[in-house]
């Protein structure tokens, strides 16, 4: 018998899609505990409407991956009832925009059963749903309204932008003895990479810098984070070295990591396809007002989402959302770069 | 005026334009405007206090006289004799 | 599924209670009803604050669907639930420092009236947003269905739900599928201040909800007695697995919707036609009449439930109150929302979401 | 608060002279402010009943700060306080409304411009000891940033030695100096490195002026007399306005003339330091007009009681240390201003004139002039237009009919 002495630090991994990924944070959440199920719109003979549920029905059978009727209010307070009543529910809702439907059951009983009854229950729920522009859906599928839930006391709000938080922040959530939304961004479901094959879990308390640098932070969260990283790139063109945080979670808001690395590069830059009035970007720049003001070298930036309902067109649509120039535009704007 | 009434005056007159000078100490030929830096203006204006002290007008070359401590004793106390 | 209508003025239902102590069924109703009227005083006296919403007159609902539960079914009401925590068994000691902002109170003081929860007793609250408490209940007999417990949830609710959104998905949910679910309609002809025919193009609200391909009955909600038969019925039907169930409790209110109000949805002879219903008279004449009741029995209860009431005010105004600094405890179990109490620990391995 | 200067950035209330219930006019002085460089007057530019003192003496203030409220006249709508400085007289509408709702409030913020600083920038001064009102904003439209900040303490290191830079408080005399003495290294040291400097020389025979003094001061009075540094001024400002590309300032890569010759002097205190506080309009002032200008100006400046509007930028700057016994004066530029004219000593030295050998009074002028702004050719026609001025007293010195007119 011979024994092949490997590179510790080598590690398998496979190419995979954010996706996939997704899927695959089901699967081993289902796998892991009984009291895990997930139920939606479509979710099971359908695969999911994007397809992130694919297979799971088969897999662990229509009571765990469980169809509902086209009921937001209905199958989302049921997912309260049933972890009210000891399981650990996923609901995955079609859009953010369809989930106001529910937004009664979120606010008025999942966020707020805990405290309304003096601590006695826990509502240990996931709620997920896409948000996000890109892909034409017009107005009534393409907004952000991470801003709406990130208002609310009693939940936790999270954004996965990378691979290994669409594999990873899903497990931390179940764990979670309070309501967690969890926002998938519908740009991000092809976006591929490689992932190990044995992932290391993730927080869902913090921000992480996705790249460092000294001139200016660049701050996003789920679809705004591929677009930060690109404007990154573009900067370093032009001799500007920045810095990206992916917020990763909208609430409790990371204010250390943000503080941290704006009283490095003195200059933020907050992208957000939310609309700009009253919204994550607008939190994000006020705490960094409330912090590190005599941090700062330049005004704070906010690349927005234009305050319009979603145009269908593409070069509308486009517009109206925070797009990789733009952001380049406005770290350019933090650093004096008038070139 | 005797010269060490003409003394009192040329001290009060310079202390108006220069807070805090001290003409006690002073040799008696310095030259004022060194001793207490003033330029035309300020020597103008010790002129102008002067004059309002002792109540006439003194002229462009009358001010020459006022160069020192001694000559502007000796000024005040011919042009002023009794006060 | 089947619609079956009982008539209201025919007293009690045929089919009887097996178990039922008809004294402690009046003892019960005497004890909400003094309970409620001493909210009167206590309000009027500015003791208690907000909104308060009494159920005099509707005490048989309360304690006829109650008593017909185990202590393993799960409750949830609404924000008219002085009475079905009552006769769920929540102390009246507790419900009266809730209603006083006590922390002794059930739900430490922060809820109020219309939020009592025991979590202890399965007791999911006090839900205010009508309608609200309907999803919630279908998801715990979800989750019993989906763990096979032979569990019944109640949801109590009242006519005005019936025209809410979440009243039809949740029937649909429940009956789709067929979870233990029992839909009790205290249908006291008002929503607020607008009368049932006002809200609702077809008024037989039990009809509508066989629609949904549930069992769905009309019972006299004035008549404890009936009242705990047919839910005794229902239960027992759920518990065989045969689906939910929908029970309109035909009931009526006597004073306001909240506190005051000025009455004028409603006619004065309309009330006072309903009092002659009082539905503990009317336990108390059959009982008298048919000898269950000796003479001064309902004297002695009387004394009991003054006694008990007065021992709930008194420790109510003995409570102490919730320490400010203690504000955002209880938000999340994130230590910077567990205030100085410290994180509220969660043990994964509960049973239940419930009772952290 | 108001801006006595374009580079002050705050300033401390030392002294409030009206008190609630004070009618006050236009031009009123109402309080002292210290700024780093001196106690000065700040002037009302409304007619109205004080309401209210805002900020008590003591209290140091960034620009802009509401001093106190006014009533209007009428005692009914409260009207603009006296906060809104020099920038008030030119635009007093713009200042007594609230701005207009920016079409692009995503733009507001980068109007930028003298006076803006960074939260970084101001932080920076402070740990290094560097005075704000001398540095050079190089941010989108001149907003000081830290980087500016981190050049000025490197060009001055003096002040950089002094790490715990003591608290302005900027009525402590001390203090105050030390300030000033920052604010003079940083701006001559932007001066030398951003300017190229010129310099041209040119004696004047001055007895005709002198000449022409004594026999103008016989008729005047003790307080009006004349000193040759007002014949010189008078000179200056004439030679300026017949020379206009020396008189305005150098801004954005580009030459702006002013309107009107407004003369800095240089006035050099007891205390320490210099202040260069300036005769607006000067070139329709005539030797006695002028003199007299040069006469208040120096007393309140030596008593700490100048004016918001003395303290505005001159357009050309004399310096008269020759007063002081030297010869010749080349001096350095103050920005954004081009040129800066020095007078030596008036003094009796040989002089050829028709061929035989005289004594004369005479003076050395030197022109220090901004290359980017002017070639030789220009500074030279300046020191003949000077020169000219000097040689005809009797008609030059005096104010013209139109000029009094104009007054």
């Amino acid at each position: 018998m011979t024994t092949t002495l490997r590179d510790p630090t080598e590690r398998a991994t496979r190419e995979t899609t954010f996706r996939e990924a997704l899927r695959e944070a089901h699967r081993e959440a289902m796998r892991r505990d009984e009291r895990v199920f997930l139920m939606g719109e479509d979710v099971a003979r359908y695969g999911g409407c994007f397809a992130v549920s694919l297979g799971l029905a088969e897999e662990f059978g229509e009571e765990r991956v469980r169809d509902t009727p086209l009921s937001e209010s209905g199958f989302t307070g049921a997912g309260i009832g049933a972890a009210l009543g000891g399981l650990r529910p996923i609901v995955e809702i079609m859009t953010v925009n369809f989930s106001l439907l529910a937004l009664d059951q979120i606010l008025d009983n999942a966020a707020t059963l805990r405290h309304m009854s003096g601590g006695q229950l826990s509502v240990p729920l996931v709620i997920r749903m896409t948000t996000g522009a890109g892909r034409q859906l017009a107005a009534q599928h393409s907004h952000s309204l991470e801003a709406y839930y990130a208002h609310i006391p009693g939940l936790t709000v999270i954004s996965p932008a990378t691979l290994e938080d669409a594999r990873g922040m899903l497990w931390p959530a179940l764990e979670d003895p309070d309501p967690v939304v969890l926002f998938e961004h519908g740009s991000l479901y092809n976006l591929a990479g490689e992932l190990p094959v044995d992932p290391d879990p993730v927080d869902i308390t913090s921000a992480a810098v996705r790249r460092s640098g000294t001139d200016v932070t660049l701050i996003g969260y789920g679809g705004t984070v591929p677009r930060a990283l690109d404007a990154a790139d573009l900067l370093a063109r032009r001799g500007i070295d920045a810095e990206v945080v992916d917020l990763r979670v909208l609430r409790p808001l990371d204010d250390a990591t943000i503080l941290e690395s704006v009283a490095r590069t003195h200059r933020a830059v907050v992208v957000d396809e939310g609309w700009r009035s009253v919204g994550i970007a607008a939190e994000v720049s006020a705490r960094i007002a409330e912090g590190a003001l005599y941090e700062l070298d330049a005004p704070v930036e906010r690349v927005c989402g234009v305050e319009v309902p979603l145009p269908y067109p593409k070069h509308l649509e486009d517009a109206a959302v925070p797009q990789v120039d733009d952001v380049v535009a406005a770290a350019r704007r933090a650093v004096g770069d008038d070139a | 005026m005797t010269p060490d009434q003409a003394r009192a005056v040329l001290q009060e007159a310079i202390a108006h334009v220069v807070p805090g000078a001290d003409l006690s100490g002073l040799a008696a030929d310095a030259d004022l405007r060194d001793a207490f830096e003033l330029d035309s203006l300020d020597f103008v204006e010790v002129v102008e206090q002067l004059s309002g002290i002792v109540g006439f007008r003194i002229e462009d070359h009358e001010a020459e006289s006022l160069r020192t401590v001694d000559s502007a004793a000796r000024f005040l106390s011919a042009r002023a004799p009794a006060r | 599924m089947t619609s079956t209508t009982a008539d209201p003025t025919t007293g009690a239902g045929a089919s009887g209670s097996a178990t039922a102590d008809p004294l402690a069924m009046l003892r019960e109703m005497l004890l909400i009803r003094r309970f409620e009227e001493k909210c009167v005083e206590l309000y009027s006296a500015t003791k208690i604050r907000g909104f308060l919403h009494l159920c005099i007159g509707e005490e048989a609902t309360a304690v006829g669907v109650l008593g017909a539960l185990g202590p393993q079914d799960a409750v949830v009401s609404t924000y008219r639930e002085h009475g079905h925590a009552l006769a769920r068994g929540v102390p009246p000691a507790e419900v009266m420092a809730e209603l006083y902002g006590r922390a002794t109170g059930c739900s430490r003081g922060r809820g109020g009236s219309m939020h009592l929860f025991d979590a202890s007793r399965r007791f999911f609250g006090g839900n205010a947003i009508v309608g609200g408490g309907l999803p919630v209940a279908v998801g715990l007999a979800l989750a019993d269905a989906m763990r096979d417990r032979p569990v019944v949830t109640a949801v109590i609710f009242g006519d005005g739900a019936f025209a809410e959104g979440e009243l039809h998905e949740s029937a649909n949910l429940a009956a789709l599928w067929h979870l233990p679910v029992l839909f009790c309609c205290e249908n006291n002809r008002y929503a607020m201040g607008t009368a049932l025919a006002r809200e609702h193009a077809n008024t037989d609200l039990a009809s509508r909800a066989a629609g949904y391909g549930m069992t769905a009955k009309t019972v006299d909600g004035m008549d404890v007695e009936a009242v705990r038969a047919a839910t005794e019925e229902a239960v027992a039907a759920i518990r065989r697995g045969e689906g939910p169930v929908f029970l309109e409790l035909r009931t009526y209110r006597f004073r306001a919707h909240s506190m005051y109000d000025s009455d004028r949805y409603r006619d004065k002879a309309e009330v006072a036609q309903f009092k002659e219903n009082d539905p503990i008279t009317g336990l108390t004449d059959r009982l008298v009449a048919d000898g269950r009741l000796a003479p001064g029995d309902v004297e002695r209860l009387e004394a009991e439930v003054a006694a008990e009431v007065e021992a709930a005010v008194t420790a109510a105004e003995a409570g102490p109150w919730e320490p400010v600094a203690d504000l955002t405890r209880f938000v999340t179990t994130r230590p910077e929302d567990a205030g100085l109490g410290g994180p509220v620990r969660v043990d994964p391995g509960a049973e239940e979401g419930g009772a952290p | 608060m108001p801006s006595l200067g374009a580079d002050m950035t705050e300033g401390t209330l030392l002294e409030w002279l009206v008190k609630p219930g004070d009618p006050v006019h236009r031009g009123d002085i109402v309080a002292v402010v210290d700024t780093t460089k001196s106690a000065v007057e700040v002037e009302c530019f409304d007619d109205g009943v004080v309401e209210s003192l805002v900020v008590e003496p003591g209290t140091k203030v960034p620009v802009g700060t509401v001093l106190a409220t006014l009533e209007g006249p009428d005692g009914a709508p409260a009207e603009p306080a006296e906060d809104t400085g020099p920038a008030a007289a030119a635009a007093p509408t713009a200042a007594a409304s609230p701005p207009p709702p920016p079409s692009h409030p995503h733009h507001l913020h980068h109007g930028g411009g003298p006076g803006r600083i960074s939260p970084l920038a101001r932080r920076l001064a402070d740990e290094l000891g560097v005075d704000l009102a001398t540095v050079h904003g190089t941010g989108l439209h001149g907003v000081i940033r830290a980087e500016d900040v981190r050049a000025a303490a490197e060009a001055h290191p003096a002040a950089e030695a002094q790490p715990a830079s003591p608290p302005a408080v900027g009525h402590d005399a001390q203090a105050r100096a030390l300030d000033m003495r920052h604010s003079i290294a940083a701006l001559m040291t932007r001066s030398n490195t951003e300017i190229p400097h010129y310099h041209l020389t040119l004696t004047v025979d001055l007895h005709r002026t002198l000449e022409w003094i004594r026999e103008r001061n016989v008729g005047l009075t003790m307080s009006e007399r004349l000193v040759p540094a007002a014949a010189l001024m008078r000179a200056t400002a004439l030679a300026a306005t017949e020379v206009p590309e020396l008189n305005g300032h150098w801004v954005d890569d580009a030459f702006r003339p002013s309107e009107h010759v407004d003369l800095g002097l240089i006035l050099s205190l007891r205390t320490g330091g210099l202040l260069v506080p300036r005769i607006g309009a000067a070139e329709g002032l005539g030797a006695v007009a002028m003199m007299a200008r040069v006469r208040d100006l120096t007393r309140r400046a030596r008593g700490g009681r100048l004016r918001g509007s003395d303290l505005e930028p001159p357009s050309l700057t004399v310096s008269n240390l020759g007063d002081q016994g030297v010869e010749s004066v080349a001096g350095v530029i103050y920005p954004p201003q081009v040129a800066l004219v020095g007078f030596g000593a008036v003094s009796e030295r040989p002089w050829a004139v028709d061929g035989m050998l005289g004594v004369r009074p005479l003076v050395t002028v030197t022109l220090a002039a901004d290359h980017r702004a002017t070639d030789g050719a220009i500074g030279s026609r300046f020191l003949k237009a000077l020169d000219r001025a000097l040689q005809d007293p009797a008609s030059t010195m005096e104010q013209t009919e139109q000029q009094q007119k104009e007054q």
